[in-house]
């Protein structure tokens, strides 16, 4: 494992109006972490997620890739804005992000949606995409829905397919924004299982969730926000059975 | 471009206008009257009462107002037995030829807009008014009306809008609304440009009267509707 | 296309103008526009357009003349030229077969005329105020309303009128009330302010007058002549 | 097809020449409606400023009068323009032109709120799925929101062509030889009104079914493979 | 506990074109009964709820009230129509219904809602309305928001809205359909609280819930529905802890 983190945040604050909703939080994730992300509804794990790619511009704060510092700049308003976009593109290309509620394209089949990162943006050979992707769709367990579209898959099969959209394009690190919450009791197996599958591999990820037992099993680290900051953070045995802060010991407790 | 004709004319301008308003509110007024009867027949399941206003509907939504306007006003007065009949000291008004073209013809939108907006009310607000044992009176009379006329609003503000404009057709029966005052100003100064921006502007302004009041009343109405107010569909 | 003449005409005004059932303007009006051109050897097109659509028209160069039976009056000499008169003819009021009639007693009627024409502008100056007035789009609507009885009385130019009680098959129900008026009415062709085709047009009118065009254009419409 | 006295033909050229005019009109007011949507969703201001201005005044004078404005009108206007330029001859607006134009000018302003509407109905998160991705803004607009946008907007762009259909009547008032102008010529010619504007109020039924069809055929191939909810 | 039971039903089926999704359900709830029923997604439940009060109209089977039969009878399709209408709306008046998706009128207050039913339908005398449905909000603890639209109320609170409204009409027998699952995991416990409280009164309820831990806590008894027929019932006792059918062992351990 290298020592520069494969992602590090550094004091990351976000303000919508008023409000302060991100009131600095770092953190770092070296390759083949699993950090969840834990905290009640409106603690700003969203905002801090979307923060990380840039989906939200933060209003200060640093963002590391691999050591290399992402350029920022201000605009008009308080918000931070990208100095170079090639740079972000680039970024945002090594870090994949799978949504809460799916966002496949309604318009393209499974296969293409999957295809349509490795194709278009990283400009590989059809051949060889089409072969990546099916054995990516193969893996996740729907190679056998590739010419459907998505309405007509469930929710379980859609979010499968947005994680291998996600995997096509070969990202170093992976951010998962609740991506079960969005699905019924039934279905969320099927996610958890491959999202599995992808922590046994070694990815590097970062998980918001609320599938408790999913993030004991599976994290590396777990990091408690709370009203926009780290109130807790630590192993998974530390945060969930001897949790120092009250807060953390409330929420722990009410979700079991 | 010589704007003094404007000035010099506008009086009559207004005369014209005076006549557009008249013929804009009494055909919105009985159209609006007509439609709901049509509208609540249209949505029957039963296609012996939904078949006729289907008919009208298709009629006169899918033919250009002016024909509507030139088979009244000619096209029914070409007939020995119109003209005998009680209906002629109204039907040989050219007025009242307007009215009745442009009331069959709003009347047939409005149906539209409501029959739209009651089908766009979320089934389940109806299935909670069955499960409270309403008859179906009940269930139109206290839900399903009210609710739709809040979802109405908008689309017929619309429609008000189309059907001002569309009055501007009643000039090619001889009636002297504002494009018919307009025309007959022209025939005598030749000034068409200058006049006909004139009149524009005129419409322009009861237009956005119009667009203005209904924003006051839509927020009046739907001032319960959070952020998601169910919208009509869109082949309304 | 500088060469080329475009001559309107209204298509509603029959015999001088209309339109036949292939599409085609038709009339005195039409004839005498093609005997004028070819005695100026000129390119030409007959378009139509609506009767008060026909000035304007004209000043925004849509066409170069206006051929359609357009009287000369003070208010249009404002704003264009009037060639020599090629015909010339009278107003008439129509109405009702068998009523007794005296100007004095359209007080309170309803007269119709087709709008910006010389009837309408002579009704608006003595009528305004004492009877009611319609004006038309053209001429065939202003028949179609006084047959459907909406209209008392028209008044209009009298040839066509002739033409129009001697074909349209009412002639048994209406006929001319009173004598013909205005007979100096002078009708010509317009164009614009300035425009030398006012000279070629003259020009070519006074042959045809001279060599019989014109009379046997004439013959092949009224029995009598009308310049 | 009835003889209509002789006129029966006359009617279905006229039908001929509404259709080209529907069609032109059409072609203009997409494109004019794609410009004012970009035009009102863009962050400049200027823009938006301009297309508000537009829609709001061609929605709000009525048609007959924005056909009458743009034959008279535009002659002058477009003369004026082009004397600037040294350019003195005759530039012609027949009516197919000041119909094409009038009636392109009002589907625009329409079909620029539809145009609006769809681009707005696209949820956001498909955009930020692309920009996750690392697509561009130009990419995603193009592979991402257009294709979409043309699905969503179908069915109040085939309501607009169903009254742009009907409002090419209006054009006749200027002398197009439509439908509409063609009947008027037979009732001059035949004294039967009823007739000639039931003929007239048919072949409008008869387009209206036709392009209904159209419609419906359209919204199918454009929504295959999408269930609506 | 009278012997005629409040509801019965009856070998209730229900065909959607050609898919059979009823195949045959009966039970009987006494007065007083808690009866919840559970299967997994598309087992028939709601389908079977909404048959009760003819918000679908079954194919076959019998529907009897304090033992008065509902008149049906076939009409030009498969289904059956009711006799009488008025039969059915005084049965309807007498058996609620909360839906999954709360289903308040929004262009009326809260206290409107609840209201309605008392007012219009049951044409009590105003007064006498106004004091019953306050008392009625209190109960469901939200008579503070009596004057607010829906809109402008959580889910939760609207779900208790839609309660309150229903115990409005004073029903003998109440069905619930999913009351809490359209709720944020946080919001849920305020429902059930108030449905608990009902459950203590000896109101005679049927509940279609996914939240295991009520049913088990508040039922008299509990029925599995698989494929659209009932494939266990019993006391929570034998049905959660020793369940007879494979099925329901597998679902019941799954969701546990
Ligand atoms: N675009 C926005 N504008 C204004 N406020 C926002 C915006 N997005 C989020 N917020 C506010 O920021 C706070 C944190 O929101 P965030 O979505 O990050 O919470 P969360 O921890 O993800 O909650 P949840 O578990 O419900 O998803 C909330 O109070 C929210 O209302
Ligand atoms: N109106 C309808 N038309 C056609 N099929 C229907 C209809 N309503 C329900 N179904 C079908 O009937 C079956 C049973 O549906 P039902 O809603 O009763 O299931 P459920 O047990 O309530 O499931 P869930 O837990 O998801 O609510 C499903 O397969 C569903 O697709
Ligand atoms: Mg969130
Ligand atoms: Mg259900």
């Amino acid at each position: 494992m290298s020592k520069v983190p494969a992602l590090e945040l550094n004091d990351i604050h976000k303000t919508f109006g008023d409000a302060e909703v991100l009131k600095g939080i770092s953190l770092k994730a070296y390759d083949g972490d699993v950090i969840s992300i834990l905290g009640s509804s409106g603690s700003g794990k969203s905002t801090f997620l979307r923060c990380i790619n840039l989906l939200e511009n933060p209003t200060k704060g640093e963002i590391l890739f691999n050591g290399e510092k992402l350029g920022l700049e201000h605009g008009k308003g308080p918000d931070l804005y990208p100095t170079d976009m090639r740079q972000l593109t680039r970024m945002r290309q090594q870090v994949g992000f799978v949504f809460q509620s799916f966002n496949l394209w309604p318009h393209m089949t499974i296969l293409e949606n999957v295809m349509e990162g490795p194709l278009n943006v990283l400009k590989r050979p059809k051949h060889e995409v089409v072969e990546y992707c099916e054995h990516l769709l193969n893996k996740v367990g729907i190679a056998d829905k590739k010419h459907m579209y998505p309405s007509q898959l469930s929710g379980g099969q859609q979010q499968r397919v947005a994680i291998a959209r996600t995997l096509a394009m070969d990202p170093q690190v992976i951010l998962f924004d609740e991506p079960t919450s969005a699905l019924d009791p039934e279905l969320v197996g099927e996610v958890l299982g491959v999202m599995r599958g992808l922590a046994e591999e070694g990815r590097t990820m970062l998980i918001v969730t609320h599938e408790m037992n999913f993030a004991k099993e599976v994290s590396s680290e777990v990091v408690f926000l709370h009203q926009g900051l780290v109130e807790e953070k630590g192993t998974p045995q530390k945060v969930f059975e001897a949790p120092e802060s009250e807060r953390c010991k409330a929420f722990i407790s009410s979700t079991f | 471009m010589d704007f003094s004709v404007i000035v010099e004319y506008f009086p009559r301008l207004m005369q014209g206008t005076w006549v557009s308003l008249q013929l804009i509110f009494l055909s919105v007024v009985l159209g609006g009257i007509f439609a709901l009867p049509i509208a609540l027949a249209r949505i029957s399941k039963n296609p012996l009462i939904s078949g006729l206003p289907f008919a009208y509907i298709f009629f006169f939504r899918g033919t250009p107002l002016l024909v509507q306007i030139f088979l009244v006003y000619y096209g029914a007065s070409q007939f020995e037995v119109v003209r005998e009949s009680f209906l002629w000291p109204i039907l040989r008004e050219p007025f009242w030829c307007a009215i009745i073209a442009f009331t069959l013809n709003t009347s047939a939108y409005t149906a539209e807009i409501f029959r739209g907006a009651i089908q766009a009310i979320p089934v389940g607000e109806v299935e909670a008014c069955k499960v409270v044992g309403m008859t179906k009176v009940q269930m139109y009379r206290r839900i399903l009306l009210p609710r739709a006329f809040g979802i109405v609003l908008p689309a017929y503000g619309n429609e008000i809008i189309l059907m001002l404009k569309g009055s501007a057709l009643a000039s090619t029966i001889t009636i002297l609304d504002l494009t018919g005052m307009a025309r007959t100003i022209i025939a005598r100064t030749y000034t068409p440009i200058e006049i006909f921006l004139a009149a524009g502007a005129i419409y322009l302004v009861i237009s956005m009267v119009v667009i203005a009041i209904f924003k006051q009343v839509e927020k009046r109405q739907n001032r319960y509707l959070g952020p998601n107010p169910v919208k009509l569909p869109d082949d309304v | 296309a500088a060469d080329k003449v475009r001559l309107a005409t209204e298509g509603a005004w029959a015999p001088f103008n209309f339109i036949d059932s292939a599409g085609k303007p038709q009339g005195f009006d039409v004839d005498v526009a093609w005997a004028l051109c070819a005695k100026m050897k000129a390119d030409c097109e007959v378009v139509t357009q609506d009767w008060d659509g026909l000035i304007p028209g004209l000043k925004v160069r849509k066409f170069d003349a206006i051929i359609a039976s357009m009287s000369i009056t003070e208010e249009r000499l404002k704003v264009v030229d009037f060639t020599n008169k090629y015909y010339s003819g009278g107003l008439r009021f129509l109405g009702l077969k068998g009523e007794a009639f005296n100007i004095a007693d359209l007080k309170g009627k309803v007269i119709g005329a087709q709008r910006a024409t010389l009837g309408a502008q002579y009704l608006e100056d003595n009528f305004a105020d004492l009877a009611t007035l319609k004006f038309y789009d053209n001429q065939d609507n202003v028949y179609l309303d006084l047959v459907a009885g909406r209209l008392d009385v028209v008044l209009s130019d009298e040839l066509p009128t002739f033409d129009w009680l001697k074909t349209s098959g009412n002639g048994d129900k209406f006929e001319f009330k009173g004598d013909a008026f205005l007979k100096e009415d002078n009708i010509a062709i317009a164009v614009r302010k300035g425009d030398k085709l006012k000279d070629k047009l003259n020009k070519a009118l006074d042959e045809i007058l001279a060599d019989g065009t014109y009379q046997k254009i004439n013959a092949k419409y009224f029995p009598f002549s009308i310049y | 097809m009835i003889d209509l006295s002789g006129f029966g033909n006359q009617l279905l050229l006229g039908a001929a020449v509404t259709v080209e005019l529907a069609l032109a009109s059409l072609a203009v007011g997409l494109v004019l409606g794609l410009l004012g949507a970009s035009a009102k969703l863009s962050s400049v201001k200027t823009l938006q400023w301009i297309a508000n201005g537009y829609t709001t005044i061609i929605r709000g004078i009525p048609e007959l009068l924005t056909v009458l404005i743009i034959y008279f009108g535009a002659t002058t206007v477009l003369m004026a323009v082009a004397g600037l330029f040294g350019y003195e001859d005759y530039i012609e607006i027949g009516p197919f032109a000041a119909g094409v134009t009038a009636l392109g000018l009002t589907f625009g302003a329409y079909a620029t709120e539809v145009f609006r509407g769809a681009l707005q109905s696209i949820p956001k998160g498909q955009n930020e799925a692309a920009v996750a991705l690392g697509m561009g803004r130009v990419r995603t607009f193009y592979r991402i929101i257009l294709p979409q946008v043309w699905r969503m907007a179908l069915p109040g762009l085939g309501n607009l062509f169903l009254v742009l259909l009907k409002d090419t009547a209006l054009v006749s008032v200027v002398g197009l030889d439509d439908i509409m102008r063609k009947a008027n010529i037979a009732v001059s010619s035949t004294k039967e009104p009823f007739l000639f504007y039931s003929a007239a109020a048919v072949l409008y039924l008869g387009l209206t079914i036709i392009s209904m069809g159209v419609v419906y055929f359209l919204e199918k191939r454009a929504n295959r493979g999408i269930k609506r909810a």
